[in-house]
């Protein structure tokens, strides 16, 4: 059951994802110019931004605690914010200071939180065998946590999907897969890439429970994804969920999208925070004072972590010898 | 960084080495209805770092074709198709996903050929962006060209400038063998990358080959040989070019790591005895150690002195610029290195 | 249909593989004594026999032409045999002669036979991509020609087994992917390494046929590979077939199946050759004479091709460098 | 081949390698509770070469676990227990299965720790198959150490001999790192396998560490340096011992390839001046480079005649005996090998 407290928390926690994607997508930008530098500026290297795809994330990690671990992506922020990840650390990170998660080693596709049993990586669908592994070291200390892998919907067509879902499956292990389609994988459309319209069928491949969950809806997203947790957590072992949403911004910052024509304007009009916004006003759980209030805060927080991370220093050149070797 | 004009005063026309190598690879389309492009983003983006741009507008979307995130299923797909005698162009976004899919590089598209007896032969590219020196950590930001390099069966080739890339990549699709053709990213000439004034220059308009594994004579020298690949080369020659008329600075560019021209080497090494070795790849087991051993199976005594190898340390790529930029062959290092090499 | 003459062709068939089979099995183990070395003797290395598994491979290559192309696994001589490589180079190829297929570089996992577009591979499920870039070829040469990718049931828990079926139905090409079930991968039984009891049941996940085909029945084999090739041929796109057979001897040879236990038993019991021969014998196809006539000619065929592989030489020792490149 | 003994005079303990491996891990598994074995037929079955022989019997499916043929799936299971902990020794049956997993092996395994800065461990083993001499030809029989010791972020061990085996066994188990354990299928004292004398030998019954990153001088000499891997090493030693009185053969047997340890090969050399290396990975882009780079990188002149290589040519494994030989290290080139640097 959702509550209004539930509710108002999901829509706390979009606006705050948004806001720090929006806030570093400007930091990112601000002074790769005039000629546009990839590796220049206070955030270098590809940024891969999760604008559109908060609900999958809120509502997920609505079902999760610390102790429950996930893999995410090469788009991670809004699975790190969720599950938990510290705001200023992860932007230090992100802006390569010794402050940072990894001390600037890792980078915005590299995120290791141990203490929320997160990380990502930038290579599509092998996170999903880790996560398989987070849940094999829970099941045999019979702990009751899960391990959550999240993947693209590009991602179903590697074969680490197929090796770590059959692997869940036929170990009965606490897995959660979470496929995010958002209808592309840089510039490839699902359609001519993966031959079921829907990813959820695959579970039939490893008599697990599948499910797709249209809509963008953070509710529905959350009520599926709690199903699957449970079920896990209870030792029912691993479920498939694929679930709809939305890119609305490009693959990478700098991606001019030139690919997705009229499908854009589309997109961009099933931005799910506003009409999540819509409803809430109407179901009287939001209003407009509460609103900006909210955004308020959003922004202080992410500006405070920027502040943070701008203020913190960098590493020294000699430290990229350290952490080969434990 | 200079401001790159596309049309030199001479008149000769310039290219960016991405336009070179698209353009090599649509003159063969045009002459050879056999061959075709297969990778992620290939298609409509044009490539990644612009390999296969324009083509996908002149040969559509049966030629240029954009494929699922699958790389061991279109890479094998690539090998079926060249051992009935197509000639696949396959694009591996970068080298660094070599993991997903080594099993059809390396046991299957290297090996085919001796294993038949010669019977099989698999006329086939594959192409991969390499390299670093933008942030792109340590997932993709590699060049592991010695990694392919030190497995026999393959051709490597890593050309570092838009006339060796098209002339390499015709050679590359109409040889008879695998060619690996590895471009790094920074002499692409990208619009959204760090400016190299020397990723962007002069190519023909007719299709030419660079023959696989000839290494150049980039810049001529008598007191120190420097021997680098790929992007590297770009900062030996400002180096070189930098000590004119104090160092002799012989500036060897491999072009190609396998097979490797050793000829060159000892050529070089012959009249210098100085060596310095510059490559972004991971220093050890790799190529700087391969070229002293061509040199030391013949006569350690042509090297006159230590030989300096300014190479990627051995730790894994690290994000921040300064992390990254401290493990990276940089133009001051290559200049230090030559100094040492001449005190020595 | 499945006519007389086609019964009798297929019980031949399998007569000559199976006899194939036990004379290479006999030389093998000929002279590896008394200190058993794997490395030594006429025939070196490691090998896989395929005794059991003649319906699959006389089923279906029953459907299948020259300019058809096949890719099997490291346990190749029933899917050669019955494609039609030609057996003294086959043979010669075995024993590492310079007469061989290969002139001795490739060895019994590395067959070749370009004319029949024949290839095999040790690497688990990775030849399936490699039909599929065949099919490929003749997809877009517009030839009516297909590509069978075959491997066994534990290589469907291999990443390359999924990207291969992905593509292969995303890009309708004409394929067919047997898998052959001989209920084992080595010692691993398929129920403790595939969370579906039956193979097909993946064909969900590409939106293409499946079936499976059980008894090990040479006669259903046929049919169910005729309707998945004529599908093919006539551009329906691929189909995944599952076939029960079963191992009667190791994985390779060498093997004391300890692990087997009471189902080696079992197992002997549905050798199905001699249960093919009653039946045909039942149905007046075949009689004692006739089955005497066709061992003792499969015999004949067998015994000249070892000849043929024995009095060939070996290869030149300076030979290893030829045929890096081409 | 001599017929080998289980209990020597002496009465102490010979232990094949194959064995000395199991045993050290049943040790530890003993021990911690929090190590568990996976890989394809570790089970019921023992290892295809061993090296889990007995653990089935005495700990169980639930602690021997039989995994699907899926590497990517079971070494990133064995990463994903890994940072949560646990220590898990997960078996690539064939190095040169390497190409399905090596994404897990080399983007992962390797590389979280270094990218976590520090905040995350892979306490984990990787043990492999490697090398041949039994005509498993081109996909069975590599070495491909020199491909993962080129990679950073790895440590690599290649033992010789059953009491190497056993106390470096141990030491990767409890190595907070990932450790690739490679053992050459001929040290292994298969009954199935050519019988080499050296794959069996004394090891002591309690547990043991040798230390990873330590070579050993396995014969010492002073005319010429030797210096080698894993089954090579037995053939340098055969070697060695028959020119005694003739030739004083020092044989460095490296044990771990990466991290190399370099104060060993730079202590011999500078003793003998001469060098032969002995490898049965592919010679290129390899051990052998790295070792010459080694000496040259402090000074040339430490090497007194050109080096003498006996390596893997560059050619893909070939199947037939005769081929097969031609191109691996044998007695016979290395005493040729040990001659030619002596004349030179
Ligand atoms: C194995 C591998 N192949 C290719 C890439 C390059 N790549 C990065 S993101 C991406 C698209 C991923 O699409 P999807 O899984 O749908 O995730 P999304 O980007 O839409 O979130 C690709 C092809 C990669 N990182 N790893
Ligand atoms: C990628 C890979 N992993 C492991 C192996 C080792 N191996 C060879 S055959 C085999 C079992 C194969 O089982 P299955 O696919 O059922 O074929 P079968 O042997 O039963 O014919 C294994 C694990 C291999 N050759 N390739
Ligand atoms: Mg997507
Ligand atoms: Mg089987």
């Amino acid at each position: 059951m959702v509550t209004d407290q539930m509710r108002l928390n999901f829509y706390k926690q979009m606006v705050r994802i948004r806001t720090y994607e929006e806030m570093i997508k400007r930091d990112y930008h601000a002074d790769k110019t005039p000629a546009w530098d990839i590796g220049a500026g206070l955030i270098p290297g590809e940024m891969h931004l999760s604008a559109g795809q908060e609900p999958v994330a809120v509502g997920l990690c609505a079902n999760l605690r610390n102790d429950d671990a996930m893999t995410a992506p090469h788009r991670p922020h809004h699975l790190a914010l969720a599950k938990g990840v510290d705001m200023k650390a992860m932007t230090a990170e992100i802006f390569g200071r010794a402050s940072g998660l990894s001390h600037g080693k890792g980078g915005h596709m590299h995120l290791f939180d141990p203490s929320q049993h997160f990380s990502c990586s930038g290579i599509i669908a092998e996170g999903l065998p880790v996560a398989v592994g987070q849940a094999m070291a829970f099941s045999r200390r019979k702990t009751d946590s899960v391990a959550v892998g999240v993947a693209g919907e590009g991602a179903t067509n590697q074969g680490a999907f197929h090796e770590a879902l059959n692997l869940a499956a036929e170990w009965k292990l606490p897995v959660v897969f979470v496929i995010e389609d958002n209808d592309w994988a840089i510039s490839v459309p699902k359609k001519v890439s993966t031959s079921v319209r829907d990813n959820s069928l695959r579970a039939a491949a490893y008599g697990i429970p599948g499910e797709r969950v249209e809509g963008n809806d953070v509710e529905k997203i959350y009520e599926a994804t709690k199903r699957a947790v449970d079920r896990a957590r209870a030792g029912g072992g691993p479920t498939l969920l694929e679930i709809h949403t939305v890119r609305l911004w490009g693959h990478f910052e700098g991606d001019a999208q030139a690919y997705r024509g009229t499908e854009l304007a589309e997109a961009e009009a099933k931005d799910p925070i506003p009409l999540y916004e819509a409803k809430l006003i109407t179901a009287g759980i939001l209003n407009e004072t509460l609103v900006a209030a909210i955004k308020l805060e959003s922004s202080n927080e992410v500006e405070a972590a920027i502040t943070f991370a701008k203020n913190s220093p960098e590493p020294l050149a000699s430290d990229v010898y350290l952490h080969v070797f434990a | 960084m200079t401001t790159i004009t596309l049309e030199s005063e001479s008149g000769t026309r310039r290219l960016t080495t991405a336009k070179a190598i698209s353009e090599a690879i649509a003159q063969e389309m045009r002459a050879n209805q056999e061959v075709f492009v297969m990778g992620e983003d290939v298609g409509a983006y044009g490539g990644i770092f612009g390999s296969t741009g324009g083509l996908f507008d002149e040969f559509g979307a049966s030629r240029i074709i954009d494929t699922p995130i699958s790389e061991t299923g279109f890479i094998g797909a690539g090998i079926g198709a060249a051992v009935e005698g197509m000639r696949p162009i396959v694009e591996l976004m970068f080298v660094d996903f070599f993991g997903v899919c080594m099993d059809q590089i390396y046991n299957h598209m290297a090996k085919i050929h001796y294993e038949s007896g010669g019977n099989v032969k698999v006329p086939m590219v594959l192409m991969m962006a390499a390299g670093g020196g933008y942030s792109d950590a340590a997932q993709h930001s590699q060049c592991l060209w010695a990694t392919f390099a030190h497995m026999p069966g393959l051709k490597v080739v890593v050309p570092s400038n838009p006339y060796d890339a098209k002339g390499l990549m015709i050679s590359a699709i109409r040889d008879d063998n695998p060619v690996l053709f590895m471009f790094h990213k920074g002499v692409m000439g990208l619009p959204w990358m760090a400016k190299n004034p020397r990723s962007i220059g002069p190519v023909p308009e007719d299709a030419y080959t660079v023959p696989i594994g000839k290494a150049a004579v980039a810049h001529t020298g008598s007191d120190v040989t420097v021997v680098s690949i790929s992007l590297s080369v770009q900062h030996c020659l400002d180096v070189a070019e930098a000590l004119e008329g104090k160092i002799s600075v012989e500036v060897l560019d491999l072009r190609t790591i396998a097979p490797l021209d050793r000829d060159a080497i000892l050529a070089s090494i012959s009249k210098t005895g100085r060596l310095v070795i510059v490559d972004e790849d991971y220093q050890s087991f790799g190529l700087s150690g391969e070229i002293v051993a061509t040199i030391t199976d013949k006569d350690p005594r042509l090297l006159k002195a230590p030989v300096q190898r300014v190479c990627h340390p051995d730790v894994p790529i690290p994000y921040s610029r300064v992390l990254e930029y401290s493990a990276l062959p940089t133009r001051e290092k290559i200049q230090a290195a030559i100094h040492a090499v001449m005190k020595a």
